[in-house]
């Protein structure tokens, strides 16, 4: 218990921690401070780029682990199964009608990518292991997750449907397919093609994280400002628990898979985090009667921040008694 | 300088609906159209702006689109197929082109 | 298709003022409005250009704002307390809109 | 609130022609335009996008002109010169504007 | 005397210096080079970051030394009296109206972040130690030129005041947020977290001054081309001289609170600089009749070149001089 | 033969091949990866600035050669001499118009800075030195073939001129700008500059490129899907040709002027190589006649990859046989 909380104090004052709580004081202070949207955007290139050109040099080097495709597997399941756990505890904790209720789901069964490299960052600086592939299996939570909203909503017949188009959307959105991409480059080229970019993808990551999350910190910041009163005391309960029901949900399926220490407090992150990319992009399409203010508000706003400074402490450590060696 | 008659028509619409948008109203026949930047805006759902977002999710574009006078319903059909269960608003005005021939 | 009459007014304004702008427009009881990003522009002040602009105070914006004819003095005369004093551009013309509850 | 009668031109032009325009609309006496990035857009001459682009060549830009009535035959006639044998689009709308003077 | 000048002649030759000379002279051949004002942006967020954490981290390293407090109250005083001087020097020196003039005498009182930053790089090629906390004392001295401004205009009756609006405006002026957060960042986190991000922001740090120079380059180029035939000779012997009455105000400032040889250039370089960020934008929202043109070209065209290419290894070589061990 | 097959197969699976084939792939099958333009400009200055500087700096340590004037003679040359018989070839294998055909014939002669770049990459992976001059002979042949573009054209009555003003812009244009601005930055500063920047443009500049060669792919892309059904095969077949022809005119060039074998294979890729930015900016202004739809899809989309995966391995082997030690 006191290595945890040492854990977490350590942890919350990290370079990465304190810029996103720059950002969010920023944009709280309503700050002129901003990112440009462009330039957002190159670092979110780079950091999906750089961890899943890391994951596949890292596969490439230990080999392709039989547990791959089952972690694939499990990670689908999970992605699916989350969202129904969420819409239950939503519908009982807030008033927020169906088609809210489902689109938030959605958004906790899929999964935050930089929530994800940040916990590596984690991992890495306290020398801990994880499985290579787990970036494949964060690509695979991505989307499932949207189905799941989308018959939760269905079923109080709104009549959404996942058409051709928006399955295409979905599975070949940008963020997906260039962690996919980067991480088959980085399993092909293996240590020679890491060994070729390194000084690009490892060693300046932590600080690019630094500046990304500046960013995000400014982008929750204000869209906390924008929805104060929109959201239920109800709401924010939620996005406090929810993160902890999913990495328990996780735990067990890491044990099963025989996953690292590293490796299950990975998995436990990525049930744990709520999208803030591809899910709210996919929901203005298919669920625009969604209000993207509650949504976006807790997962970024609350959940994200959460995970970040509280969740993966707690999910390295429980990790590390259950799976620890 | 000779000038024919027209009508400019403005969507300001999600950004993960241009290329539904766009498709829509190529498929009416319109097959000219400029789609411009929207730093931010505000409305009934409320004042956003495109300041260090990552996701499309949170941003509008604007398409121009300009056409005969005839095609004008034809394309706010269209474009109202698109619009119609989501935010964002159809304008159109008179305008006066050169070249018409390009319309 | 459907269509109400309407006024589209822009005003290109200096970037330091946007928000005052907005707060001033917001406060006349207008709630929707969109801004459009300017790369650049010439007035009796001289040619300028966004390009490798770190500073604010460089550069302009178009805030676009759609409403009902009988508001459109409310916001010309709250949008001019703010550009009173200070370079820009403020223009209005008429349209028609699709879904007229809207505005 | 006072306004008064002028046209605002829109013209929608190839980047690499920018300055050519601007300088033929400045040489012809207008001294005003601003100037609208554009993301992309389709025409006779196909469908692009400025996503990724390093080159200018593959870009369009929006410029917006504010003149009086009695000038923009004068700047057709400037504007028609440059965009010609381009591709592009030139529209030309009422307006009013306010503080004429500046115009 | 020869000393100084091999230093000067050094510091010409530099890839820093160069850059900007490359930005200005193809700005003013009407070069189509240009960068993305999202590029520039993303660049001064880097530099700002940098700047402010490294100063936190030393901060951290060598212990908060008592004269923190004295030095802001001196760069306050400083910001608030070279508005003053500059102001009394236009007049005589110039033909410009006292708003013009006000304006022109606010940016000289605030201050320049890439000069210092500049003035940085060339203490630490030349292996020269400074008090880190010297960015915070930057960050405090640029809003209280803005005031003097004001005042200094609004004595001739044009009425204009600091509006609550616009003391929150220039007070969490972006740049200054993000200097004194990555500032508290860095004394937080200290040795550790700049071992985190060290690869990040220190060891590309001069290349990328390089490129932001470049930008600055091009931007103050394109200015002189615009305002050719607006500034009178007066008023650029004006802006090639008031740097050096700046500095030479701080210089007395620095040795009465005993700052290194390394501090006290960097307390001259800030008084000698002239801000483009901060005072234009608050400028143009509270003397929108000061010409733009006129505090621009001086401050960017002029100023920012002379401190650049003269002024900083001057200001260097003076410190030496009397502060040096 | 073996040896080259191999080279071959190894480059291939490099992470810069496979960034460029990820961004194809991702265009192709309408992903809605994108990078912003703004990231993009900013990743190509880089690139500019850090060959421009390393090309420089290179010519400082080893002294000037005499061969310079006369490489750059001879690459003028060569852009003036590719465009006509591109044409020629163009007039036999298709039906193409002769203002389309000019156009393509002078993005021929001109020359690509990216193939160049990943050319010295590949040539520093596999420690082959090359005459630091080289980007000076890369800038030397942008313009000229714009030139003879137009003459070509014009030949056909089109009446087509060079106006003063299209002269400025292509010499002046940015690229060319910034490529011979940091060429003589780095001659200036030699080794000490270097020194000073290495970690920002050495050291990150192979996985800079894969990022830029991912944004390349995207671009190529797109364009293949805009213009499918708008090329023949006669000139697909030419793009595919054309630059075994470029870089079998510049063998014996480079052969005559002495140059090491890094040198010769640079000037082959330089002579195969396609303009995808000078060139199509020219032809906008100058020949808008002229398809932009044919000429940026052979030199993106069908020559740039073929240098980038075969062309390129196949000019370092060649030159290595004729020149090689
Ligand atoms: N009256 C209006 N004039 C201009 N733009 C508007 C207007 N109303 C809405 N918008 C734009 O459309 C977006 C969505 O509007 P709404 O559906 O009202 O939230 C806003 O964020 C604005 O960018
Ligand atoms: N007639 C006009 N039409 C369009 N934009 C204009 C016009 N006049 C001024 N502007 C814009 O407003 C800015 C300031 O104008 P000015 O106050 O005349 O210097 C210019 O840089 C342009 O961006
Ligand atoms: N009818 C139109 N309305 C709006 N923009 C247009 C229209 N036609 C063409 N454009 C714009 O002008 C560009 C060139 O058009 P075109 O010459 O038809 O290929 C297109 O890519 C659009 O950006
Ligand atoms: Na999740
Ligand atoms: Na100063
Ligand atoms: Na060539």
């Amino acid at each position: 218990m006191d290595a945890i909380l040492s854990v977490m104090g350590q942890n919350l004052l990290s370079p990465i921690i304190l810029s996103f709580a720059l950002g969010l004081a920023a944009a709280l202070a309503r700050s002129s401070l901003s990112v440009p949207e462009a330039a957002a955007k190159a670092l979110s290139i780079y950091l999906l780029f750089a961890i899943g050109f890391k994951g596949g040099a890292s596969v490439a080097a230990h080999g392709l682990d039989a547990r791959l495709a089952l972690a694939l597997v499990a990670g689908i399941g999970l992605s699916f199964a989350i969202p129904v756990v969420a819409f239950t505890l939503l519908r009982s904790l807030t008033r927020m009608s169906r088609v809210d209720a489902a689109a938030v789901a959605g958004h906790y069964g899929s999964i935050s990518i930089v929530t994800f490299v940040s916990a590596t960052a984690i991992l890495t600086s306290r020398a801990i292991d994880y499985e290579g592939y787990m970036v494949a299996v964060a690509a695979a939570m991505e989307a499932p997750a949207i189905v799941a909203a989308l018959w939760l909503a269905a079923r109080g017949g709104s009549g959404v449907k996942m058409d051709a188009e928006l399955w295409r959307e979905v599975m070949l959105n940008g963020s997906i397919v260039l962690l996919i991409g980067a991480f088959l480059i980085g399993a092909v080229t293996g240590e020679r093609g890491l060994a070729e970019i390194e000084s690009f993808i490892v060693s300046p990551f932590k600080g690019v994280l630094c500046l990304f999350l500046l960013d995000m910190g400014l982008v929750a910041g204000r869209g906390l400002k924008q929805s104060r009163g929109l959201l239920s005391a109800g709401a924010v309960v939620f996005a406090g628990l929810m993160p902890m029901i999913g990495a328990a949900m996780a735990l067990p399926v890491a044990l099963m898979l025989g996953f690292s220490a590293g490796g299950t407090a990975l998995m436990m992150t990525l049930a744990a985090s709520a999208s803030y990319i591809a899910v709210p992009a996919a929901m203005r399409v298919a669920l625009p009667e969604a209000n993207p203010s509650i949504y976006l508000t807790l997962s970024l706003g609350v959940t994200f921040p959460f995970n970040l400074s509280l969740g993966i402490p707690l999910y390295v450590a429980v990790a590390g008694l259950f799976a620890g060696g | 300088m000779q000038t024919h008659q027209a009508k400019r028509v403005e969507i300001i619409i999600e950004a993960p609906l241009e290329h539904r948008l766009t498709d829509a109203i190529v498929a009416a026949g319109v097959t000219g159209f400029t789609i411009l930047p929207v730093l931010g805006g505000s409305g009934r759902s409320g004042q956003w702006s495109r300041d260090g977002q990552v996701s499309l999710a949170g941003g509008m574009v604007a398409v121009v689109c300009i056409v005969r006078p005839e095609r004008v319903d034809t394309l706010l059909d269209a474009a109202f197929k698109v619009v119609e269960r989501h935010i964002g608003v159809v304008s159109v005005s008179d305008c006066e082109v050169l070249r018409a021939e390009r319309f």
